[in-house]
């Protein structure tokens, strides 16, 4: 038995999601947005940990294998774009990626 | 014979229908709208001659055409209503036109809108003869209308200049403006009576409304200011004087003999309302009074000879309105009738005078003509005698000796109005000679161009006979009125005189502006101009030729508001808001538009701020 | 009842909050992703004592382990040097942090609020290991599999199109 | 188990093989017209089977009822104009092509299994499923600038927004300690083990994840964007396909865990339309980027569509459906046309490209117009009687608030439909200079053009059949 | 089904004319006239053979979408077939009056003319609430792109301004009806947009109220009612001649059949509570339109406001509601029908002549085109509400009635009567009189025109001298009006 309240441990998550996005809203390095991305992404799957271990239940696991994979797939591809975008303009800032909108 | 009644107004309608269609060569134009007017004459004389010697039952008679529209309870007819009043004014009308139309023929012939003309001159008579026989009151609104219509047209006849232009607008608007107060009437006549048919209305009102009531009095007024403005009274005369520059036959026939005239017959053929609405009658009474006084005293100043002749026709169309708020019915329709010969006379002689003389209007400059133009001279002379009231001989003394008779001695008739008719003859007197003697005597100012012709000439002949043979029948002419229009007699003369004296009275002052205007214009020309020159007789001399300042009063108070409003809501001041609508949802996307700028980190900024609104609501909600 | 993984579960979650702070204030991009490392093995703790550790192993191998590595491997690829962390630096100073920082703790206080006061009583309890996971993962949730399955074939798909250099003419 | 499992989830599978078949194809011999016809196929066979798979929960995760089904035969329809579309459009771009139609499957199945998830297990995976398709397919001319940044913006911000879904099942998780959408409501009914301070903030996080799919302000912001650099027949991908998936979930969400039960979120969702309506139709007044005022426009119709989710009960879903039906096909017509006209070198987005397209090319102005209009909502289109639908729904709860707002919002909306159908008809002379060069219709983009313009208007005219297929499926849902 | 056919029919025949246009011009415009001229017969058919067959002289029902109990339910009635046959014949002039001002799209221009005639009729005919909406809606299509494609100018600021208006009205009508719709059902329990059957809803005031004001906004635009009119002024400034006839001639008959038809038997209180409003709110345009037309120097601006005006007359007889006051507006609505019209027309082939439309460039044009001018008199003096022509009934009868019970209205009403006179006459001064100072030489009438402007002429004296007919073919429906208030 852990004394350790679920809520901790949704809190934790919490934290952790909250610096993500807090990563994802300071850097314009689009490479560090992506890595704010997986520290959110992991905020979840914290709480989805912390959730299936309070009902003793396999499914808050499980959803952390799906983010997981998740993550890994939208990296692959978010990192073949920021490639891709490096190349063409020299510059991983986000706030120069402004040829569409204005 | 009667049953042709119809044909009367829809001769001349159908010639101005064809007329207005189709083009005719000018001599067949000619033919046919004479004809048309000439054929509505023979038969309403005809149906004159059967109607004295077979009079129809009721000593009127109806012919309904077709029902004219007939919705839930209003269901007037186009119906045709002789009776004796009615039947004069057909008589006079047609026969006058006729004459006129002739005289048109020739006077017209230059003009290159001849077809045209004659359409509208058509048009006319049979309008007025529709107004006069009409049996309902649609029907003579109707008529009334057409006749504001052809005075429109024909005053604008010569449309190249502007000013023609508006002085028929003028005329139309200013008698709409009475038309409305007309139409009022009609709204409420038909709520409180539920018909419009005259008959009835005459029959029921009297059942319906004791003497005095409040619906009859307003009833008798809203009509009254119908009559007032197509009749050219006080306030609503301003239209007539401008309405001279039309044609001179247009002159004649639509501002002299006939369409003023209208108002007089509207008061006549509803006088049962205004006798049972006194305060009403007395108005018409007091309106004619003034405008006959008013009229000539600016009938005195005038240099232009038709407007000499407006302001005439104003001052006694007055003298028909005095008789009939007086209450001396026979006597208004008398001097329609006599007014209607002489008046049409001098419109014509002067338009030969004018014609001879290049288009001269100003009667300064005219002069000596009497032995030039003799034939107009002497016709035109006979009218002005007419006119002025030249006693025993013309028509025109027997029927103002009649209406002065009635102002002393009919129903409503007292002092004052006696004594306003009085100068009025006084009135007329000088200005009538005054123009006499600067048309046709003294020094020639300018040539003669031009003779008048047979087709002109015979007209004035006819008509110098009529001014003179009319006065003769105002014996059996009252009596053939009688039961139509009963004279309703005070019980005591309001003046004492007898009807005699007040003749004598009338022809006196006759004589007394005749010499005046002998003294000041032929014999001491420089008295006239040496009063015109001083100081107060100048600025009194400007204001009755500006008739009494009346137009530069309604110009301020009416024409330039209208237009100044007018002219600040032209851009529609309600569309301005809508703009503003668009204004708003302009800044609403602006505002929005900057969100967009294209910065990833800004965009999920909003994302999650709005994750935190939400997420606030639904904690704190 | 305190015990060793309690103590455990603090501390790593301490660890983990720091270490992320740290990496996503990083200048240097491989210095962030070293913080991020640190940053997932001590969730990976967390995870241990939290009864769950067979995520707590995918936790250091998938995420520290291959994911970072791709990480690593672009950030070598694109060879950011110290041009890119003065810019960095540029683009770090003054007041671009605070607005965002606001925003993350306003909603960092909204969660914890209501994780607090929703009096969640609930303990970490069961550990629920690799077996039963492995139970569910292919019992109901097999078609999740499959799916993943086909989001892996969308990504490897996707990412090689992408990356693909096409020979300029 | 193949009568459990495999029939059933049929025209999943079909879309799931066929992105295989066409990967091993490529990796036989690349053909862009093999790729496409073996694309097309199975998104045929896809959508046939939707009509006689037998009705199946399939597991916890997937439950392939009517409403689901009619929603995949919707989706693979879609796809198929789509791949119709990108195939004329792609032959005349650079680089390989075959992917796409990879890609394109892929997304599809994500739509697909969104609209049949009835799990938040399934919903994740399928939104990242469809999600994942859609960052490469929108980034897919990858020499492009802006196709590249419109991928990466996408990914960015869904990616993240995938995060505040996830962590809002968490929560919502953590407070029942299941997530399926039926076990929700049971669990919310009878009271037990619930906080709502945990399962509210957890459904208005998975709003956000949900709402950025749909675009629906205030987390629309991406649009836009997207809609601008995505390559059109993937814009038209992510106005219609993946929309569509993703609101056949809400739906079914919001329905099966009685979402109406909970004021508050009821609040939330009136908040997103009113937004999402204002939003849209200003932003786009003046725009004069076309995809961009397409992107606005979908802003405005998703916010519609929600003012008849949260109407509820029978009429607000038969109005959420019907309108999804109509608004896939105008929009799909739309693009459609900006497909057709768009140069080599970049899609014709600019509202110059369109002037005067009615003395150049009458039948496809005509046709852009009919969809314009159709947003507008006028009658005999089927935007019309989408409209007409979801006000009656709107009607017969009594929320006159919010349909009042749709009825003043759409009139805004009308005034920027009409600035483009007034470049349409512009006379040939002022712009011919502008105007892109003449070209020719391909027959393929044509067909499908004409054929979702006589869909448009026969559906406009008469609904009913389509009404009746539609109160079917809403029957297994409610 | 005849019913059905005289809407087909025009239908049939846009299609056919739109698809004929490319290869032979001259034949769509043929095929437009032929297809009107069917209708014409087909309605003059109706007219003739049930005149007398009791309320409805034919009708038409059939399912159409029965998941909301919504008909296609056709039937017409005495006010119905007479505003058909005015339909058609203002339909005629207007492709007679295109025949040399369209050159373009010749093909696209015949088809929306039709459409919109399609439309106006489906609003005439339909009993079912949303086939009404429906029919109502399909004249602002065809009606925008008439604007868009043939106007002048600023013609697409004009066409949206168009659409933006009537469609937000349409859309608050749309909710009306819907509200009565489910207000029906909570009663009965029945889905259904009859009309029989939605009549005498038992309402709440206040929802009567809000439900009729509804409707109000959609007819107030289309009329239209004085704060709601600045769409027409513009509209007109821009659009072609045969365009505004049906703009200004047509539509707002519409508008005064739906008031009757559907506004007053559906809320019979609420229209008694509102008619003081309605009644305010027309003479304020009467008066208004008078004024705002005095000022227009563009003609067809002119006689945009100057219809304002008299469409003033509709709202305020048909909201005086008696029998005299409603059948007077139906009468006001036809005879507008024609008159305006007539002046569009005319205003049109001035253009065509002078090469503008504003009056400013005319001048003395009598001297050049008599027969022209001569017409445009006329029209204009009808205009005026000169006795002897159907407008001067219609506004006579307004009058009449609404004096009655609403003596300042009618007196004020008559006011604007005397201000028509100001601008009828200002423009027959500023186009047709004065001197001829472009010392233009134009031609006159052609044949064609004159039979047309003749043919007008003729069905406005015979309004003016023998309404009786007409108000007899429609008297059973607006007898129906007074009656309600009872």
């Amino acid at each position: 038995m852990n004394a350790v309240p679920m809520s901790h441990g949704l809190i934790l998550g919490g934290i952790l999601f909250a610096i993500g996005l807090a990563g994802l809203l300071m850097r314009r390095n689009l490479l560090l947005i992506l890595v704010s991305i997986e520290v959110m992404l992991n905020g979840a799957g914290v709480a989805f940990v912390a959730a299936g271990s309070r009902w003793a239940q396999p499914d808050g696991q499980i959803m952390f294998l799906f983010i997981l994979a998740a993550a890994a797939a939208e990296v692959s591809v978010a990192l073949a774009l920021l490639v891709r975008y490096y190349r063409m303009r020299g510059t991983l800032d986000a706030d120069t990626a402004r040829g569409l909108g204005e | 014979m009667l049953e042709l009644l119809w044909l009367v107004p829809a001769i001349p309608f159908a010639s101005a229908l064809v007329l207005a269609v189709v083009r005719l060569p000018r001599k067949v134009v000619a033919w046919l709208a004479v004809a048309s007017i000439a054929a509505s004459t023979i038969i309403s004389l005809l149906i004159t001659y059967s109607f004295l010697h077979a009079p129809p039952a009721g000593n009127a008679y109806t012919e309904v055409l077709w029902r004219w529209l007939d919705v839930s309870g209003f269901h007037p007819d186009i119906a045709l209503y002789l009776d004796p009043l009615s039947l004069i004014f057909m008589v006079v009308v047609a026969f006058v036109s006729f004459l006129i139309h002739l005289y048109s023929t020739e006077f017209m012939i230059g003009d290159d809108g001849y077809s045209r003309f004659f359409a509208y001159m058509n048009l006319f008579v049979a309008s007025m003869l529709t107004l006069v026989l009409a049996n309902n009151l649609l029907l003579l609104y109707l008529g009334w209308e057409g006749v504001g219509l052809c005075s429109y047209l024909l005053i604008g006849f010569w449309y190249r200049d502007p000013v023609n232009g508006l002085a028929g607008r003028k005329a139309f608007i200013v008698t709409r403006v009475g038309d409305t107060s007309f139409a009022i009437g009609l709204f409420l006549l038909f709520q409180q009576l539920g018909t419009l048919n005259i008959q009835d209305l005459m029959r029921v009102a009297p059942q319906s409304w004791h003497v005095g009531s409040g619906v009859a009095v307003a009833v008798a007024f809203l009509l009254l200011g119908g009559a007032v403005g197509k009749s050219a009274q006080l306030p609503l005369q301003t239209w007539l004087p401008d309405a001279m520059a039309g044609p001179t036959p247009v002159s004649a026939l639509i501002h002299a003999a006939t369409m003023v005239t209208a108002g007089v017959y509207l008061i006549a053929r509803t006088h049962v309302l205004y006798a049972l609405a006194p305060s009403a009658q007395f108005a018409v009474a007091v309106i004619g009074a003034a405008t006959l006084l008013l009229a000539g005293f600016s009938a005195l100043t005038q240099h232009d000879l038709k407007r000499v002749l407006a302001y005439s026709t104003i001052s006694q169309v007055g003298y028909m309105f005095l008789a009939l708020g007086v209450g001396a019915w026979p006597a208004a329709v008398f001097h329609f009738m006599t007014h209607a010969f002489f008046k049409a006379l001098l419109f014509l002689g002067a338009g030969i005078v004018i014609q001879a003389l290049h288009e001269e209007h100003d009667i300064f400059r005219m002069g000596g003509l009497w032995n030039r133009l003799p034939v107009a001279f002497w016709t035109f002379l006979i009218a002005g005698c007419s006119l002025a009231g030249l006693p025993l001989i013309t028509a025109g003394a027997f029927s103002k000796d009649w209406i002065l008779w009635g102002a002393a001695s009919a129903a409503q008739g007292s002092t004052g109005l006696w004594v306003a008719a009085l100068v009025g003859v006084l009135l007329t007197s000088l200005y009538t000679f005054r123009m006499i003697f600067l048309v046709f005597f003294g020094q020639e100012h300018t040539p003669i161009a031009k003779k008048p012709g047979a087709a002109m000439l015979i007209p004035c002949i006819v008509l110098a006979f009529l001014s003179i043979a009319g006065g003769y029948i105002r014996i059996p002419f009252a009596h053939f009125l009688e039961e139509v229009l009963p004279w309703t007699t005070r019980v005591a003369s309001a003046v004492p005189l007898s009807e005699t004296a007040s003749a004598t009275a009338a022809g006196l002052v006759f004589l007394l502006g005749l010499v005046l205007a002998w003294f000041f214009i032929l014999r001491r020309p420089s008295l006239s101009s040496a009063l015109v020159k001083n100081p107060a007789g100048a600025a009194l001399h400007r204001f009755w030729f500006s008739d009494w300042a009346m137009d530069w009063l309604y110009e301020r108070l009416f024409v330039r508001p209208i237009l100044w409003i007018a002219q600040i809501g032209k851009g529609d001041v309600i569309d301005g808001s809508y703009d503003g609508l668009a204004l708003l949802t302009q800044g609403g996307w602006r505002a929005l538009r900057s969100t967009q700028s294209g910065k990833l980190r800004w965009y999920a900024a909003v994302i999650a701020g709005g994750t935190i609104i939400f997420i606030a609501v639904v904690l704190f909600l | 009842m305190s015990g060793p993984m309690e103590a455990a579960f603090y501390v790593a979650a301490a660890v983990a909050v720091v270490s992320t702070l740290l990496a996503i204030s990083r200048l240097v991009a491989v210095h962030a992703l070293l913080y991020l490392i640190v940053s997932f093995l001590s969730v990976a703790v967390v995870f241990y004592t939290m009864g769950a550790p067979l995520v707590a192993t995918l936790e250091v191998i998938i995420y520290a382990g291959a994911i970072l590595v791709l990480f690593l491997f672009v950030v070598m690829m694109l060879n950011l040097g110290t041009r890119d962390r003065d810019q960095e630096r540029q683009w770090f100073s003054g007041a671009a942090w605070l607005g965002p920082a606001i925003l993350s703790a306003i909603l960092l206080a909204e969660v914890i609020y209501l994780i607090v006061s929703g009096a969640t009583t609930g303990g970490l309890s069961a550990t629920v290991g690799p077996k039963e996971v492995a139970l569910a993962l292919y019992g109901p949730y097999m078609i999740g599999v499959e799916l993943a399955s086909m989001l892996l074939l969308g990504a490897v798909v996707g990412a090689t199109h992408l990356s693909k250099q096409e020979a300029r003419p | 188990m193949i009568a459990d499992y495999i029939i059933p989830s049929l025209p999943l599978l079909l879309v799931a093989g066929t992105s295989v078949v066409v990967m091993l194809a490529v990796a036989v011999r690349r053909n862009h017209s093999v790729a496409f016809g073996l694309t097309l196929l199975g998104l045929a066979a896809s959508f046939c089977s939707a009509f006689f798979v037998p009705v199946r929960q399939l597991g916890i995760l997937l439950t392939v009822d009517r409403y689901g089904l009619f929603f995949i035969g919707l989706i693979a329809a879609a796809a198929m104009a789509v791949a119709v579309l990108a195939h004329g459009y792609l032959a005349e771009r650079e680089g390989n092509k075959e992917e796409f139609y990879i890609l394109l499957l892929v997304a599809t199945l994500g739509a697909m299994v969104l609209a049949c998830s009835s799990h938040f297990v399934s919903l994740f995976l399928g939104l990242e499923v469809l999600s994942i398709g859609l960052y490469s397919l929108i980034g897919y001319l990858r020499e492009r600038p802006l196709p590249v940044e419109a991928g990466i913006k996408y990914l960015v911000l869904a990616a993240s927004s995938s995060a505040f879904l996830l962590f809002g099942i968490a929560l919502v998780y953590a407070d029942l300690g299941t997530m399926e959408f039926s076990r929700i409501a049971q669990l919310a009914a009878s009271g037990t083990n619930l906080h709502y301070d945990l399962l509210l903030p957890g459904v208005a996080l998975i709003l956000t994840g949900i709402g950025f799919k749909l675009a629906l302000a205030p987390f629309h912001m991406w649009t836009p964007d997207i809609y601008q650099g995505a390559p059109a027949p993937v814009t038209a991908f992510v106005a219609t396909i993946s929309k569509g998936g993703m609101f056949a979930l809400l739906l079914r969400y919001f329905s099966q865990s009685r979402l109406d039960l909970f004021s508050p979120v009821l609040v939330v969702f009136s908040i997103i339309a009113i937004a999402s309506m204002f939003a849209g139709n200003l932003l786009a007044l003046f725009e004069n980027n076309v995809k961009r005022i397409l992107a606005y426009s979908s802003i405005a119709h998703m916010g519609y569509v929600l003012v008849a989710l949260e109407v509820g009960g029978q009429a607000g879903a038969g109005a959420v459906i019907f309108y999804l039906v109509a608004y896939f096909i105008m929009t799909l017509g739309a693009f459609a046309v900006v497909t057709v006209l768009s140069p080599r070198e970049r899609d014709a987005d600019q509202i110059d490209d369109y002037r005067g397209l009615f003395w150049r090319r009458p039948w496809l102005a005509l046709g852009f117009t009919a969809m314009l209009l159709s947003l507008a909502g006028i009658p005999l289109t089927v935007g019309f009687f989408g409209k007409f639908y979801i006000i009656a729904a709107g009607a017969a709860t009594g929320a006159w608030a919010l349909i009042l707002i749709l009825v003043i919002t759409s009139t805004i909306g009308l005034f920027y439909y009409l600035r483009v159908v007034v470049a349409l008809f512009q006379k040939q002379t002022e712009t011919e200079a502008a105007a892109p060069t003449r070209r020719r219709t391909a027959p393929a983009a044509a067909l499908v053009l004409s054929v979702l313009t006589l869909v448009l208007i026969w559906l406009g005219v008469f609904p009913s059949p389509l009404l009746r297929i539609i109160q079917a499926a809403i029957h297994t849902l409610l | 089904m005849i019913l059905l056919w005289l809407i087909v029919v025009l239908i049939i025949g846009g299609i056919l004319a739109w698809a004929v246009a490319r290869a032979i011009p001259l034949l769509s415009r043929w095929i437009s006239v032929v297809a009107i001229l069917l209708d014409l017969a087909l309605a003059l058919y109706l007219a003739v053979q049930h005149l007398n067959a009791g309320p409805w002289l034919a009708q038409a029902d059939w399912d159409w979408i029965p998941q909301f109990g919504i008909h296609f339910h056709l039937a017409m009635d005495g006010l119905s077939l007479l505003l058909v046959i005015l339909t058609l014949f203002i339909g005629l002039l207007a492709v007679f009056v295109s025949w040399r001002e369209i050159t373009t799209a010749i093909g696209f221009y015949h088809f929306n003319i039709l459409c919109i005639l399609a439309g106006i009729l489906g609003v005439f005919l339909s009993l079912d609430l949303f086939l009404f909406y429906f029919s109502w809606e399909l004249m602002l299509v065809p009606m925008y792109f008439l604007i868009l494609l043939w106007g002048r100018e600023h013609r697409a600021r004009a066409a949206i301004k168009f659409f933006l208006f009537t469609q937000i009205s349409g859309l608050l009508m749309l909710i009306a009806i819907l509200a009565l719709y489910i207000a029906h059902y909570r009663v009965t329990g029945i889905y259904t947009f009859e009309y029989a059957e939605l009549l005498g809803t038992p309402l709440s005031p206040l929802a009567s109220m809000c439900i009729m004001l509804g409707f109000f906004a959609a007819f107030a635009v289309k009329l239209p009612v004085f704060p709601f009119h600045t769409w027409l002024p513009d509209a007109c400034a821009e659009a072609s001649t045969g365009t505004n006839m049906i703009l200004a001639g047509l539509l707002a008959t519409t508008a005064g059949y739906g008031m009757i038809r559907f506004l007053f038997p559906l809320f019979p209180n609420a229209t008694r509570t509102f008619a003081p409003i309605a009644m305010i709110l027309a003479v304020i345009g009467i008066l208004y339109g008078a004024f705002l037309a005095l000022s227009q120097t563009n003609l067809m601006r002119l006689l945009a406001y100057a219809s304002i005006s008299h469409l003033g007359f509709v709202l305020l007889g048909i909201f005086a509601s008696n029998a005299l006051s409603v059948q007077g507006a139906v009468m006001t609505m036809i005879a507008h029908g024609i008159s305006t019209g007539a002046l569009f027309l005319i205003a049109g082939l001035l253009e065509a002549r002078t090469g503008s439309r504003e009056l400013d460039s005319m001048s003395g044009l009598w001297d050049t085109v008599p027969r022209l001018s001569g017409v445009g008199l006329f029209f204009a003096l009808a205009s005026l509400g000169l006795p002897g022509m159907g407008d001067f009934i219609g506004e006579f009868l307004v009058l009449l009635g609404t004096f009655r019970g609403h003596l300042i209205f009618a007196i004020v009403a008559a006011c604007g009567v005397l201000a028509a006179m100001f601008y009828a006459l200002r423009f027959v001064q500023r186009a047709f009189h004065g001197p001829n100072l472009r010392q233009l030489h134009l031609p006159d009438l052609a044949m064609r025109e004159g039979f047309v402007l003749g043919v007008m002429i003729v069905a406005l004296l015979w309004l003016g001298f023998y309404p009786q007919p007409v108000f007899h073919t429609f008297a059973h429906a607006a007898n129906h009006l007074p009656a309600l208030w009872r």
